[in-house]
């Protein structure tokens, strides 16, 4: 076990490798002079050869790629150009936030997604399931945008159940006033897509030899479903599951812009907007290696749920 | 529907917690875009000026009620004494001006000395922290440019080295000796990059790489409380500032409204509120819906946002029967449009050159582009110096008027035919293109819409280019870029601030259209050491009137400012160069959460 | 009506599937039997025949929303109607009183419990019992059918056993509860000879020990012979003929019956030509009533070597390694041919045995050069096929084809017969124009039977033996010297089966070819090669001329091999 | 020449759709806005999209007009200069509004011009405008209706051309990566696993943050660039597995070269997953070109798309000005709707177990 994840780990690094060699190529080559939005309304090109000097970006390439490896093996990526913020700090003091609002979201959608594949494969092939999937694919065909703009408008506004939007300094005060109408939301753009899949992941299960023999010894479809179906379809699922989550941290940053949400996502926008370079350079890079690193959780996962996987 | 109790249940309790323990009144505000560094040296953007202002205390400030703006004194003891020659200041500062307590003075009250700005002011100039915001006094004052330029050779700034030009004869008065005349240092000493840090304080968090940006100790009447980065910030009132009694005078413009404000305030302790509890909310439907449910006392009217409150420049009745009230002003702000007179179609003083850009100039509707663009809240300008600046003409006559049939004629006179296609070639035949820069979101958009109309009445082939704000920056300093909207904030409220946009010497650093005019040039430099008067608004008309007579630059517009206030909130008229009046007001909630 | 003796009485029972909104097929055809109690009954059929449609019914498990049961249908057992049961009724019958296994062991247990688990459920369900009961209870079943150590399989998953202890746990946990009817659809059908005998056994033994009947369905007619006490044969929905064993195997009265009894190649005979279908069909329609089916061909063919067979293909040593990547930047070997030699004479047979895993099909791809082989040589006129360049060997490719096992698969389903006959000509440049390649795409056609409209139609549409002639008609389109015949009739059924080796034969004695016919079904090699080659493990055990192979085994494998083919008449 | 009873895999898989009524009744929906699409891109219809035929923000007819707005055109054509409503000064800028202007001694270079082709005033602005349209106008008075289809255009193609890239691109990489496998396909691997690690919101941001150029050919090479990962693994498993199918070795065996096993062989046999897969990312990246364009990565001025609509509209709809916002999505989600619904019974008709 130990073994395979050293390994698993030594794998990683060509990946990781590459996606630093495309995120310096991205920013350090085809990006714009940052100097430019450093030096302020009266910029002359002796300040600005000044702030160059000070970035480090007047090096040779392979000197600023140096300087970029030591800074990801280091976890040291400097401070923000925008707000001279430790980017460590930045991505430290963002990610409770993000995590507070996507891990309920998560879990609520995971739960119901497959609670509903489950009533809907039950009845599969029916009205209700071809129903229940159109008014899907109408949910699903609608933009997340058209989703925040009115749900906060209704809900928050008009009918007043939940903050319009904000931030508060305590763990349980977020949680429950601020986060519940983002997950609502979330819940609501991520239920349709989720509840597709699931259900699809449910009836591969469904249609399998071992379903049938289930049947003949006789059990109830409720305990075929519950158990021996789910338990199968379970594995796809975890891995949808946690692939999408280091996706869902960046994704989730409309929500996190209307609701005022101090999280990743938000602050990526922001970083972009002011073109913070270090900023979104750490993000990517800290993101790319949580996917891996969730992949090989995931596969880790793999091990506990399904026997025939040997992680070797 | 039990659940759903239950969480609201929760959430009540939970919000209801923090209530018990708030006494102090609090005013709760709006930033629509995110917060940077707290270091003056470092600030670049307005939204981070509001809270530096409120920490953080120039020498001089403004009076809060005069109209046009009146320079106060701040930590000054009274306005400089000016020499005649416009090249010596003498400033004095009030006794009795702390820093708030901070770990950096080893627990002891630190008193404000004019050393603290002499340090502020020398930090802009070190290489090591390549301050935006050194420009200020670059040039201006004996001996400090020679610092930086030491410290560049060097690669250490020596802060302990004495610098001609400031001149300490106390702890408390200081004397700056400029290299050339200048009369408007007084309004540049207002300017919050300007304000005074303390050393300690400075060298305790770390300089440049370290995280003096984060730990903010001023003489402000508020200091930082609580910050949670990009989202929320506290401040907290500063108990041990020097005691501040409101007295101010109502302007004459102000009228019936300053009037009230003055028997409302008068005679209170400054500050009245305790603490400022401010969030930033990028999103303009957020904002509006903080606001309308009661969420935000203060709320900055920008934009996109304005009809929604606003209906012909008044509040909207529904609005204005809640008691809602708006504070309206224009910002000291110039939008001009500018083509670039190095380009090679649009450039030069040739006169088939002139006439085209002129054709352009007339053949755009202002109004529209206020109308729809700016959703109304501009005021249209054609003087390139804005009302409530020193300088501004409000009779000045526009050259320039709308009028596309005529300018239509002016291009078929010099030679710009129309093809069979319906578009104008130049007049060596060569197909004429035109291309329009803006910045890459929503208004850039919309404004390049609104140039396309433009150049469809002229039947002219424009090409819109949409950049990044810092590639259309580094564009401009090369004179790359064709034509633009230009806007420019004032730095101080003076005509010197605007027409210095156009000087030839500011090539390659804010004359983005890089207009060289011999007698422009030297116009301006006689305004330049000129005090304000009517001699030296003569010379501002013939300079507005070169620039559309060559067809250089056309002004536009200047943005109003809305503010909208809760009716509990007492005392409020917004200020054009102050970023926020939080200290000058009061608010009286009956139901304080 | 009822026969207090009958266990289940099936009575004109009539289903069919729904294929769209409008059409319905009828697999169900109104059939009636009945199931003593205490006897095995044999329901016999080669596919499409309804027989487990049937059997699905019995259990309530064919997929509801498709599924239409003629109204007039009756399945009772014990007495009790089925059709017309509560979904509770029927669910608390199912694993008690009936109780079922299947063909695939492998998917019909579920991967992500232990057996152990798999088998308490039913107990816990229909006994009643506590887990500790439940679990004493299973490892008395795991050790009944015949699991070695039980105390460590019964935490096992399926997973980790072989195929043969995963049908037993099925087994197992179909027995758990005593039921009185076994419905055992072909149970052995994935497996290994040597495996489907003991698994056979244990079935007729446990029928014994636990006084159940058994309902055991099979395409193989051969396989029941030794257990069961009736016999019933189906086709294409109906009942064709049902009674005793004895009377089934006998004196067969129906004509296919007696076609499914003789189609099939036995160890004991080697006719010139195998009888087939039609041919019984036809006769029952002109002679009536024929007692003792055809009259066997007068002659018999003569298979093996003779010193004068000229030598087509030399096989030395041929190795083929595949390397598994394990550890960091490890490989693992494993040799899945080893050392093997043979030589194959022009116009002769090649037979290779072996049960999965031995190895035979790889030798056939590494001749051909579809694996790369590890080692060892395949002189073919003189040149080493095995060791020559990839560009010379294109030219030989043509010269040595092969046909596959799965008809459904190796023809490309978006081609045309037409282009798939084409093709190689194209390839190899064989005929002058595309036109003269269309004539001889006709001929072969009709050379391997089949209609010249064939030409322009989809694979898809053709039956399975109907493809394997398509599929060799693609190779004689080279005309090829040497053709591998990888197990290429053993997904066909019976009465195909003998068509597509009576066409194989009618070419050989056509074109001189050679085959090297690999396959894991001895009595089909017996019949059509001339000399056998056993495979075990990779390398061969034995290769002797058929007739002597199968007279004096010389390898204890062959023996165990020989001695697992079941028997009948 | 074909038999009338011999249908192929694609002719099977059609008869199964028509037999579905929803796949049809989507696929004509998909097909009215291809209809349309191709109609506005040839200019037969909608080529007067950008005409102000209405006056701003004209609400729908069917809401009727609004009471302000009548009220403002007039006062437009009224005056050469017109003022500013609220401006304090209007008065006095009026009075003092000579025929020639004082020159403060600069010598105007154009005046003799000017002089002879005199002042010839403002057009009415305004005038002849509607003060409604069938479904209301946008700020510059476009009619919503033609401006959505002119939308569509715009943003179909792009979720064509983006996908067809995409799915070209994984196809390619996919079918090189599964069929040649090796270090062919550990390279495909490695840069696979590059951009499936970073997640194709924050990709696409890092290359908005970029990129200097902003345009249809730039969100087009953003989404195909970023989204060619999902069919490239399909495609690869796909050639994985039929490259040991039987007809493939079968191939092999009749001397077909690799290129032909490749392309002629087994592409035809997973062309369907590239036809999904195709259809899938049409309907993302339609979806994705609204959140483009709400990071300011719009399409250029002068072309319109429902994205930078739905964009535009955003600020409208508080404002109570909800028809652009509305036809936007409705039109949206019309398409989408249709254009999953049909992917999924194409998917089910192409089931490959026909096989």
């Amino acid at each position: 076990m130990f073994a395979y994840i050293v390994r698993r780990l030594w794998q990683m690094l060509p990946t990781m490798l590459g996606v630093v060699l495309l995120v310096f190529f991205l920013f350090n080559w085809v990006g714009g002079d940052p100097a430019y939005i450093l030096a302020g309304k009266m910029a002359n090109a002796e300040s600005i050869a000044n702030i160059r000097r000070q970035l480090g970006v007047d090096q040779p390439y392979y000197v600023q790629l140096w300087i970029f490896i030591q800074q990801i093996a280091s976890f040291d990526f400097g401070l923000s150009w925008a707000t001279g913020e430790p980017v460590a700090n930045i991505i430290a003091t963002r990610l409770g936030p993000s995590l507070t609002v996507l891990i309920p979201l998560t879990v609520l959608e995971t739960v119901i997604g497959i609670a509903l594949a489950l009533a809907v494969a039950f009845v599969r092939g029916s009205l209700t399931d071809r129903v229940v999937m159109i008014a899907c694919t109408v949910g699903m065909s609608v933009s997340i945008l058209i989703y925040i703009i009115v749900f906060q408008y209704g809900l928050a506004y008009k009918l007043g159940w939940f903050p319009v939007q904000g931030w508060g300094g305590s763990f349980w005060e977020n949680l429950l006033r601020y986060s519940t109408l983002p997950i609502v939301i979330g819940l609501a753009v991520s239920i349709a897509p989720t509840l597709r899949l699931f259900r699809s992941f449910v009836l591969d299960e469904a249609g399998q030899d071992y379903v049938r023999t289930a049947r003949a010894k006789g059990l109830s479809e409720r305990r075929v479903m519950w158990v021996h179906v789910l338990r199968n379809a379970a594995i796809p699922i975890i891995t949808h599951v946690m692939s999408n989550l280091p996706a869902l941290l960046i994704g989730a940053f409309l929500l996190e812009r209307f609701f005022g949400i101090p999280g990743i996502g938000r602050e990526v926008i922001l970083a972009v907007e002011r073109s913070d370079f270090p900023v979104i350079k750490a993000i990517t890079v800290y993101v790319a290696a949580a996917t891996m690193l969730f992949n090989l959780l995931t596969d880790l996962m793999y091990q506990a749920v399904d026997p025939r996987v040997q992680l070797t | 529907m039990q659940g759903f109790n239950w969480i609201a249940a929760m959430a009540l309790a939970v919000a209801a917690w923090p209530a018990a323990a708030e006494p102090v009144k609090t005013l709760r505000y709006i930033l629509p875009a995110a917060e940077a560094s707290f270091d003056p040296a470092l600030t670049r953007d307005l939204y981070t000026g509001h809270i530096l202002e409120a920490i953080f205390e120039t020498l001089y400030t403004y009076d809060y009620l005069a109209r046009p703006v009146k320079l106060a004194p701040g930590t000054a003891a009274a306005l400089p004494e000016v020499s005649a020659d416009g090249k010596s200041y003498l400033i004095r500062l009030k006794k009795g001006t702390y820093f708030t307590p901070d770990p950096a003075f080893g627990g002891k009250p630190r008193e404000l000395t004019v050393a603290d700005y002499v340090y502020s002011w020398k930090r802009l100039f070190d290489p090591r922290l390549a301050s935006p915001n050194a420009w200020l006094l670059e040039g201006k004052v004996v001996g400090l440019d020679a610092l930086g330029e030491q410290a560049k050779k060097t690669g250490r700034f020596d802060y302990d080295q004495p610098v001609a030009g400031l001149e300490q004869l106390d702890p408390y008065t200081l004397r700056i000796h400029l290299t050339q005349t200048d009369f408007n240092l007084g309004m540049i000493l207002a300017y919050e990059p300007l304000a005074a840090v303390a050393r300690e304080v400075v060298e305790k968090y770390g300089d440049s790489k370290g995280d003096v940006g984060a730990h903010p100790v001023g003489t402000g009447v508020y200091k930082l409380g609580q910050w949670i980065r990009g989202s929320r910030i506290v401040l907290e009132e500063n108990t041990h500032h020097r005691p501040e009694v409101w007295d101010f005078q109502p302007s004459a413009e102000g009228g019936a409204d300053d009037e009230r404000i003055v028997r409302q305030m008068k005679g209170k302790k400054i500050p009245q509120i305790g603490r400022i509890e401010i969030s930033v909310q990028l999103e303009d439907q957020s904002r509006w819906l903080s606001f309308t449910s009661g969420e935000a006392d203060l709320f900055w009217l920008d934009g996109p946002l304005a009809p929604k409150a606003l209906l012909d420049g008044k509040l909207r009745p529904e609005l204005a029967a809640r008691g809602v009230q708006l504070s309206r002003s224009i910002d000291p702000e110039l939008t001009y449009y500018y083509w670039n007179m190095r380009d090679p179609v649009l450039g030069g003083l040739a006169k088939e050159k002139i006439a085209l850009r002129r054709a352009i100039a007339m053949a755009h509707d202002v109004d529209e582009e206020i109308r729809l663009v700016l959703n109304g809240e501009a005021r249209r300008l054609n003087f390139p110096i804005p009302p409530g600046v020193v300088g501004h003409d409000p009779h000045y006559q526009p050259l320039l008027r709308y009028d596309p049939a005529l300018a239509n004629k002016l291009l078929d006179r010099y030679g710009y035919k129309k093809g069979a296609d319906g578009w104008r070639t130049l007049p060596d035949g060569k197909p004429l293109e035109i291309t329009y820069t803006s910045r890459n979101e929503a208004a850039g958009v919309l404004m390049a819409e609104l140039w396309r109309k433009t150049y469809n009445r002229l039947g002219i082939r424009m090409l819109n280019q949409r950049m990044i704000f810092s590639d259309i920056q580094k564009a401009e300093t090369l004179c790359k870029i064709a034509s633009r909207t230009y806007q420019w904030l004032a730095d101080y409220p003076d005509g010197d601030n605007f027409m210095q946009l156009f000087y030839g010497g500011n090539i390659g650093q804010n004359n983005n259209g890089c207009y060289q005019d011999a007698r422009f040039d030297q116009w301006f430099e006689a305004s330049h050491r000129m005090p304000p008067g009517p001699e030296r608004d003569a010379l501002y008309r013939k300079m507005a009137r070169l620039l559309e007579a060559q067809g250089a630059a056309m002004p536009a517009y200047s943005r109003y400012r809305n503010m909208l206030a809760q009716p509990s909130v007492i005392g409020y008229k917004k200020h054009p160069i102050l970023h926020q009046e939080w200290k000058y007001i009061d608010i009286e909630r009956k139901d304080q959460k | 009506m009822m026969d207090a003796n009958n266990l289940l009485e099936v009575s004109n029972l009539r289903i069919a599937f729904r294929v769209d909104r409008k059409t319905t097929a009828e697999a169900v055809k109104g059939i009636s039997f009945v199931v003593p109690r205490n006897a095995t009954v044999a329901l016999v059929g080669e596919s499409g025949s309804g027989k487990s449609v049937s059997s699905l019914a019995v259990m309530g498990l064919l997929p509801p929303d498709t599924t239409v049961v003629d109204p007039a249908s009756s399945i009772r057992f014990d007495g009790r109607e089925i059709l017309t049961m509560s979904t509770a009724e029927r669910r608390a019958m199912c694993g008690k009183d009936v109780a079922m296994i299947f063909q695939e062991p492998m998917s019909s247990l579920n991967p992500v419990f232990t057996v152990g688990a798999q088998i308490a459920e039913v107990l816990r369900l229909h006994m009643g019992m506590n887990t500790a009961q439940a679990r004493r209870r299973t490892l008395e079943l795991l050790e009944e059918v015949g699991i070695p150590d039980p105390a460590v399989k019964i935490d096992a998953y399926p997973s980790q056993m072989s195929g043969g202890q995963q049908q037993r746990v099925m087994i197992a946990m179909a027995i758990a509860c005593e039921p009185k009817l076994l419905i055992a659809d072909e149970p052995t059908t994935a497996l290994d000879v040597t495996i489907q005998k003991q698994i056979m056994e244990l079935i007729a033994r446990l029928q014994k020990r636990h006084a159940m009947a058994v309902l055991f369905i099979t395409h193989d007619l051969g396989l029941v012979a030794e257990i069961a006490d009736h016999v019933i044969v189906m086709r294409h929905g109906e009942v064709r003929e049902a009674g005793t064993a004895q009377q089934v195997f006998g004196r067969p009265a129906d004509a296919y019956t007696k076609a499914l009894l003789h189609c099939r190649p036995t160890l004991a005979a080697r006719p010139w030509r195998l009888p087939v279908i039609a041919d019984y069909i036809a006769a029952q329609a002109t002679l009536g009533d024929i007692a003792e089916g055809l009259p066997p061909h007068p002659v018999e063919r003569r298979r093996g070597s003779a010193p004068d067979d000229e030598p087509v293909l030399v096989v030395r040593n041929l190795s083929k390694s595949f390397h598994l990547r394990e550890g960091w930047f490890g490989k693992r070997e494993f040799k899945a041919v080893k050392d093997v030699s043979f030589t194959l004479a022009r116009g002769k047979t090649l037979g290779v045995v072996g049960e999965s895993g031995s190895g035979k099909t790889t030798v056939g791809l590494t001749l051909l050069r579809l694996h790369q082989a590890s080692g060892g040589t395949a002189m073919f006129e003189g040149r080493d096929l095995i060791g020559m360049s990839a560009r010379e060997f294109q030219h030989y490719k043509r010269r040595i084809q092969i046909i596959f096992q799965n008809p459904y698969a190796s023809l490309n389903p978006r081609f045309t017969v037409g282009e798939i006959l084409l093709e190689p000509m194209r390839i190899h440049r064989i005929g002058a124009d595309d036109r003269e390649r269309t004539a001889a795409a006709y001929l072969l056609l009709e050379k391997v039977g089949l209609p010249a409209s064939a030409f322009q139609r989809y694979s898809h549409e053709f039956s399975g033996g109907q493809r394997q002639r398509i599929a060799i008609a693609r190779c004689l389109t080279m005309k090829p010297e040497i053709l591998v015949c990888d197990e290429s009739v053993s997904a066909l059924d019976v009465s195909v089966q003998a068509q597509v080796l009576n066409l194989l034969q009618d070419l050989q004695d056509e074109f001189g070819l050679s085959y090297i016919f690999i396959s894991h079904d001895l009595s089909v090699v017996k019949y059509i090669a001339d000399q056998v080659m056993v495979m075990h493990q990779g390398a061969v055990v034995e290769l002797a001329d058929s007739d002597q192979l199968y007279r004096d085994p010389q390898h204890a494998y062959t023996r165990a091999l020989l001695a697992a083919i079941p028997r009948h008449g | 020449m074909t038999a009338p009873a011999s249908v192929g895999l694609w002719g099977l898989a059609w008869r199964r759709l028509r037999a579905d009524r929803v796949a049809m009744a989507s696929l004509a929906v998909v097909a009215a806005f291809l209809l349309m699409l191709l109609l506005s891109a040839t200019g037969l219809i909608v080529a007067d999209w950008e005409d102000e035929v209405g006056v701003n923000y004209a609400p729908p007819s069917f809401v009727g007009a609004a009471p302000a707005v009548p009220a403002m055109v007039p006062a437009a054509p009224a005056q050469p200069l017109p003022d500013n409503p609220f401006d304090p000064l209007a008065d006095d800028i009026r009075a003092l509004r000579a025929p020639t202007v004082d020159m403060y001694g600069v010598a105007d270079p154009l005046a003799a011009d000017l002089a002879q082709l005199g002042v010839s005033g403002v057009a009415a602005a305004g005038a002849g405008k509607l003060a409604t349209l069938p479904f209301g106008a946008d700020k510059w008075g476009h009619d919503i209706i033609k401006k959505t289809i002119k939308g569509g255009e715009t943003s179909i193609v792009v979720g064509l051309v983006s996908a067809l890239l995409a799915v070209g691109l994984g196809t390619l990489f996919g079918a090189l990566s599964g069929y040649c496998g090796g270090a062919v396909d550990d390279f495909f691997n490695w840069f696979y696993s590059i951009f499936t690690a970073i997640p194709s919101v924050l990709m696409i941001l890092a290359v908005a943050a970029v990129l200097q150029q902003k345009g249809v050919v730039t969100i087009v090479l953003i989404l195909g660039l970023t989204g060619w990962t999902g069919p490239y693994r399909l495609i690869r498993a796909e050639y994985i597995k039929h490259k040991a199918r039987e007809y493939v070795l079968a191939a092999d065996a009749i001397g077909a070269s690799h290129w032909r096993r490749m392309f002629g062989h087994i592409f035809p046999n997973v062309s369907h997953v590239a036809l999904v897969q195709m259809s899938i990312l049409v309907v993302g990246f339609i979806k994705a070109e609204v959140i483009l364009s709400f990071l300011g990565f719009g399409v250029p001025v002068g072309v319109v798309s429902w994205g930078s609509m739905l964009n535009e509209a955003q600020n409208e709809l508080i404002l109570g000005r909800w028809w652009q916002l509305t036809a936007a999505a409705i039109a949206m989600a019309m398409l989408v709707t249709a254009f999953s619904l049909f992917t999924d019974a194409l998917r089910d008709a192409l089931d490959p177990k026909v096989k």
